[in-house]
């Protein structure tokens, strides 16, 4: 096919194809297109003999987002990886700068939006400890309460992707609807059923109502046995653990070192739970169990997860049973110019450590709003896991990481 | 002559192509209807001496004519069927119950338009889907669906089927490698490894059942399994039909093995850059197949058309309506007019709020359902081809429906895992079936 | 995992069996609407008083507050005397960075929209009352002012949007969809100029107006522009 | 608040402190210069007293003076975040040594700072942006930067007197950029 504009008859139309094209196709052209900046790149896009380039994203079935990831295959192997990162990139830390201190929440929450409490948690204990905020204890309850349904509505969502990434269709749609009540529940709590936007700075929007609590106690009725009999589908599934097992394992030296956190570290054999590690609101007074196991593959990363659903369950119980009475909010001026300093919090989120590091100049605006995101760093960790697995596998291994692209990409 | 050549130049391709044929398709009419007035006579002696030719015309058209309903049906099972697994209520606005979305789907990829991206090589590109949905179709013709209801009874019927089903795996290689997309290429690779591999223990796991048999006819081997449910072959080769079931799920690229289609690894394999009828194409064959496929486990080892059960007494129907005479007119005329009265008598009594209209409908709609319910039921005693349809698409169903089941169920196993299993667990085990076959055939009934 | 091979797809086989038979979670949503929490805050509308009055009063607050900028309003101020609006996106950026900066307690630099160039009001004064302050002719508004000053300075089409009543945000998608009317002078933004030049496919639309705007007779335009006559 | 850890980190790092060590709520803040960063947080890192392994944050800051880089850590000896400030980094070339030899994963966390603020960290492997599209010019998360000025310049955007908003014509830098003694 060498066919040129110049030597067709009649009109050329922006449509056609041939317009555009007068060389013959089948060169791709080199990637990237500008030269490479540092060694790594370079060494990158070289390819050797029987390698080849293929894109996985940004439109992807399986990317959790708009992610792309440039996968060096020889084969069906993979060979080497470079995420590539920016597509959901909002500049929250800037908009934040430019916002004054009660509207920067509301920019936290669609960071990961399928735990939005856990991202605007941070970043309020951070204005907090900038204003000297004692926070009362119902508040702090509440809290602890929300967040935990959120943790389980978030963890069943990964249970569901897990499996879909590994070609099961059921199971995203069980938990789902698992989801959904926990969700629902939430918007009677918080008005919404997505981005909460509940936690205030020095308590929360809204106390606990009827209708909120009819439906979490309806649930927790039954939340047990539901959630047992959904992951019966897959935990004994020998076709699932067959995959799962031994796939992108990683030892608790290399977890540290890759800066991971949460439940992909504590599958490693670390029981590094910021719940316990570094105590926060009310934890100290809750009794749970943080869930570790040592095989740190995927399998062990999902399993993790399961425990810590039912470690949740029980911190909400407790929850119910201690609640204490009193204000939810504490008295503030309406307009916050905290004296300048600096703040760092850090909570322990469904995916690991969720931190805000705030500076202030003493105007009602944060001076820098730093966020920190665990999915970050984990999505870092896929270039150390996915080399010498198979496609199939790169996939498993991603989704059992967990990463949410609306947090990486801040 | 220039406006001519304007308009000719206007012309897309189809309609140069229309154009030009149109005055050879006329007088080619012309031409047949000549013949068919000159040698008519001598064209249906022909035909009744060489019945095979007529058959074989009317099998390949029939079997093409319901290969697409069938795709719809087994489109719509999967749709819904996934649904209610999954605790959605699935399609339900389209027909009864939904039942008419897969039409709908099918009148859709008919009028998308029908595109080829750039740099596809166009020729094996279109060709592809052609390839794959013929092979699959082709399959159909030795299924017997009935006794006498088949379309070609080759003696060597089982070895024509795993030939047809080994030429879409060339059909998925074209496609891969035409789309120009790794994604497609890739997924042209898997499937080539998937079948191919997959073809032996497949082949191998019959050869005991052969043995058994004695002949490759599968119209033969339903004969051998007729009776009590007993005398199936599955209870003679149970690992044997095992392996087949496995090995057909791999050959029909269906969960756990479809990875020529894993849309989380490779977007949606081959298929990737097909859209509109093509894709159709792809799309339809790939449910034939699955029929194909539940057809050929239920004629090879769950006794083809065979009724679990013998018909506990002889059966024999001679009814001959001729011989009612003028009688027989009379109770057609009249039979109904009466059994809607009596019918209908029951509503119009039962309340005086049902209007004489009303209850005279209801009486005609249960007439009918009575007098459906008869004939089917006749049908099914007297013609033995009815039952045989009725208990083969039973039967079929009941496999479509697993398939469909285990996909709503099973995650996907990955490429080195699905080799493995072929080469390392199916082949010896469908090897050690065959000599345990034989041996036992060697012990029990020496020639 | 067991000991007996294949025993976990039969067990997971017979959930989703049983699943399917279980009722279903679907809510087949225009038929039937799901209860919406009593707290839900997706549900925008204007609350009414006792004696059937907005409660609402304009006073904006909400707008300024909204860190997202999605509050976009109109009514008349409490006296009940003028029309107002909270301005439309184009203007947030402006309105935002001066509030912004007034209430974290620093000085504004500039008075509002004094960094943009001053004009010479008079022609696109005369040219308002020529087309009599209509918003409706706003095109020709546009290209008399393109004509009048050489380009469309941002001083001149707030004086248009303040003398027509047009929004700005109005007024200035007018002026952008046009390919013809341009914000800087040519000699001060060369990239689009030569942007321009490279797209003959769209100046063949241009009409003599842009032609004889540009300086050039009408003839002269098509000859440079290439266009056949046909 | 944990006087033990103050008084250990005095002792240790006393000479190569260029601020007082400050404490409030849980935090406990130390502050050096760009030279010394490598071998305090390999101290921090390997010394048992300190025990530091786990790297919780790496950020970056524009004072709008002077750019800093901000470590928080947390070990198991104090129950305290400690925040280690890189101070006084010129905001012209901003240069500090890596910790990807201790920690792997601050690549990433160094890339976003390079990305967002313009340092260099020495002894990265793979420093280049990871937000911003590769032919991006400038720095966003500076002081400095009002608007997307890359976007205003690229073709079809007819933004361009709205980027002239956010950088006033004719006001000095000096009177808008915001700063703090951070």
């Amino acid at each position: 096919m060498t066919t040129t504009t110049r030597g067709r008859k009649g009109h050329a139309s922006a449509d056609d194809p041939r317009v555009m094209l007068d060389e013959q196709i089948g060169v791709f052209e080199p990637i990237p297109p500008y030269p490479p900046r540092t060694e790594r790149e370079a060494e990158f896009y070289t390819l050797r003999d029987g390698e080849m380039f293929i894109n996985i994203g940004p439109q992807h079935p399986s990317t959790h987002g708009v992610l792309r990831i440039v996968l060096k295959i020889d084969g069906e192997n993979v060979v080497d990886l470079d995420p590539v990162l920016g597509y959901l990139h909002r500049g929250v830390e800037k908009l934040c700068e430019n916002a004054d201190y009660h509207q920067a929440i509301c920019y936290l929450d669609p960071l990961e939006y399928v735990s939005s409490l856990f991202c605007e948690w941070p970043g309020v204990m951070a204005f907090e400890k900038l204003l000297d905020v004692e926070v009362p204890r119902r508040a702090e309850y509440i809290r602890v309460l929300s967040s935990e349904l959120n943790r389980v509505a978030s963890h069943a969502l990964f249970m569901g992707w897990m499996a879909l990434d590994l070609g099961g269709l059921t199971p995203i749609l069980w938990s789902f609807i698992e989801r959904d009540e926990i969700v629902e529940m939430l918007a009677s709590l918080t008005g919404q059923r997505m981005l909460f936007n509940y936690f205030r700075i020095g308590g929360v929007n809204g106390d606990l109502n009827h209708e909120f609590m009819s439906r979490l106690g309806e649930w927790m009725s039954r939340a047990t046995t539901q959630i047992e009999a959904n992951i019966g589908l897959l935990n004994e599934n020998e076709i699932f653990v067959r995959r799962m097992r031994g796939l992108g394992t990683m030892d608790s030296e290399t977890a540290l070192r890759m800066c991971m956190s949460g439940p992909n570290l504590r599958a490693t054999g670390v029981p590094f739970d910021l719940r316990r590690a570094h105590p926060y609101s009310v934890f100290p007074e809750l009794e749970f169990d943080i869930p570790t196991r040592t095989e740190g593959d995927c399998l062990a990363r999902y399993l993790v997860r399961l425990e810590e659903v039912k470690q949740s369950l029980k911190i909400i119980d407790q929850c119910l049973n201690n609640m204490p009475d009193g204000p939810i909010m504490a008295k503030l001026p309406r307009l916050l110019r905290p004296r300048p300093g600096r703040a760092y919090a850090g909570i322990e989120g469904p995916r690991g450590q969720y931190a805000a590091y705030v500076v202030s100049d003493g105007t009602d605006q944060p001076f820098r709003m730093r966020i920190h995101d665990p999915s970050y760093l984990h999505l870092q960790s896929v270039g150390l896991l996915m080399p010498g697995h198979l496609i199939a596998d790169a996939m498993a291994v991603m989704a059992s990481l967990d990463p949410i692209m609306g947090g990486v990409d801040k | 002559m220039t406006a001519m050549a304007r308009t000719w130049g206007r012309l897309t391709l189809a309609g140069k192509v229309i154009f030009t044929l149109l005055p050879i398709l006329a007088i080619l009419t012309i031409g047949l209807i000549a013949v068919v007035v000159l040698f008519g006579g001598a064209i249906l002696d022909f035909l009744t001496t060489n019945l095979w030719l007529v058959r074989f015309v009317v099998a390949i058209t029939a079997v093409l004519l319901m290969s697409i309903p069938t795709a719809f049906l087994i489109i719509y099972m999967e749709m819904k069927v996934i649904a209610l697994m999954n605790l959605r209520i699935g399609p339900d606005r389209v027909g009864p119950f939904g039942s008419l979305l897969s039409v709908v789907h099918g009148l859709k990829v008919l009028m998308k338009e029908d595109f080829s991206p750039t740099g596809v090589d166009r020729i094996v590109f279109t060709l592809a889907p052609i390839v794959v949905f013929m092979a699959t179709v082709m399959a159909l013709l030795v299924i017997p669906f009935a006794p006498g209801l088949f379309g070609q009874d080759f003696n060597i019927g089982l070895l024509y089927f795993f030939a047809i089903g080994g030429m879409s795996v060339v059909g998925l290689l074209m496609a891969g490698w035409s789309s120009f997309n790794k994604y497609s290429l890739l997924g042209g690779l898997r499937s080539a490894a998937q079948v191919i591999s997959y073809e032996i223990p497949l082949t191998l796991s019959v050869v005991g059942l052969l043995l058994l048999a004695g002949t490759m006819s599968l119209n033969q081997i339903a004969l051998n399994q007729s009776g009590w449910f007993t005398s199936w072959y599955v209870f003679q080769q149970p690992l044997g039909a095992l392996i087949f079931f496995i090995a057909a799920t791999a050959e029909a690229n269906r969960t756990p093995f479809d990875l020529t289609e894993a849309d989380s690894e490779i977007v949606a394999g081959f298929a990737t850059e097909y859209s509109g009828m093509r894709f159709g194409f792809f799309f339809f064959a790939e449910y034939v197949n699955v029929f194909v496929v539940s057809a050929l486990i239920v004629t090879l080892f769950f006794g083809a058309w065979n009724a679990p059960f013998a018909w506990p007494w002889p059966v024999a129907l001679n009814l001959d309506p001729g011989s009612l005479g003028i009688g027989l007119l009379i109770l057609i005329a009249i039979v109904p007019v009466i059994a809607t009265l009596l019918l209908a008598a029951p509503f119009w009594l039962a309340s005086s709020r049902v209007k004489g209209w009303q209850a005279l409908v209801m009486g005609f709609v249960l007439f009918n359902l009575l007098a459906g319910a008869a004939i089917v039921g006749i049908a099914y005693i007297g013609l033995d081809w009815v039952a045989g349809l009725f208990w083969f698409l039973g039967k079929t169903y009941v496999f479509v429906f697993t398939f469909v089941w285990m996909r709503g169920t099973l995650p996907r196993v990955r490429i080195d895992q699905l080799m493995g299993f072929a080469w390392k667990w199916l082949l010896p085990a469908s090897l050690l079936n065959l000599f345990v076959t034989a041996a036992a055939i060697a012990v029990v009934a020496p020639r | 995992m067991t000991f007996i091979p294949g025993l976990g797809i039969v067990k997971g086989m017979g959930l989703t069996l049983r699943r399917f038979f279980e009722p279903k979670a679907t809510i087949k949503y225009p038929e039937v609407k799901p209860d919406i929490p009593h707290k839900f805050r997706g549900r925008l509308q204007l609350l009414y008083d006792e004696y059937g009055a907005l409660k609402c009063e304009t006073c904006f607050q909400c707008a300024q507050a909204c860190p997202i900028e999605c509050i976009d309003m109109g009514g008349i101020d409490t006296k009940g005397r003028f029309h107002v609006h909270w301005g439309a996106p184009e203007t947030y950026g402006e309105r935002r960075e001066e509030s912004a900066l007034r209430r974290s307690g620093r000085t504004v630099p500039d008075p509002a929209y004094a960094h943009f160039e001053g004009i010479d009001p008079d022609p696109v004064d005369g040219i308002l009352e020529e087309y009599d302050y209509d918003p409706k002719r706003m095109l020709q508004i546009l290209e008399a002012t393109q004509a009048a000053y050489g380009h469309l300075p941002v001083a001149a089409l707030k004086r248009i949007s303040h003398a027509t009543g047009a929004w700005y945000a109005m007024i200035y998608g007018t002026a952008s969809y046009y390919n013809h009317l341009r914000f800087e002078r040519p000699e001060d933004n060369r990239q689009a100029a030569e942007l321009a030049e490279r797209r003959p496919t769209e100046r063949t639309f241009l009409t003599g107006l842009d032609a004889a705007l540009a300086g050039g007779p009408r003839d002269g335009a098509q000859k440079t522009l290439g266009a056949k006559p046909n | 608040m944990d006087p033990a850890l103050r008084r250990r980190l005095e002792r240790r790092f006393g000479e190569r402190l260029t601020g007082p060590i400050r404490q409030r709520h849980d935090e406990t803040e130390l502050r050096i210069g760009a030279g010394d960063s490598g071998e305090v947080i390999r101290a921090l890192h390997d010394e048992p007293e300190f025990g530091f392994t786990f790297l919780a944050d790496l950020a970056g800051v524009d004072t709008g003076t002077t750019m800093q880089v901000v470590y928080h850590f947390w070990g198991a000896s104090t129950p305290d975040w400690l925040r280690l400030v890189v101070d006084g980094l010129p905001r012209d070339d901003p240069r500090v040594p890596s910790v990807t030899a201790l920690w792997k994963g601050a690549e990433w966390m160094e890339r976003e700072a390079y990305d967002m603020f313009g340092i260099t960290f020495e002894g990265n492997r793979d420093l280049r942006r990871i937000y911003m599209p590769p032919d991006y010019q400038s720095f966003p998360l500076r002081k400095d930067f009002f608007l997307a000025d890359d976007a205003a310049r690229s073709p079809g955007a007819g933004v361009r007197h709205m980027e002239q908003t956010h950088a006033p014509r004719n006001a000095t830098p000096a009177a808008t950029i915001r700063r703090t003694r951070a």
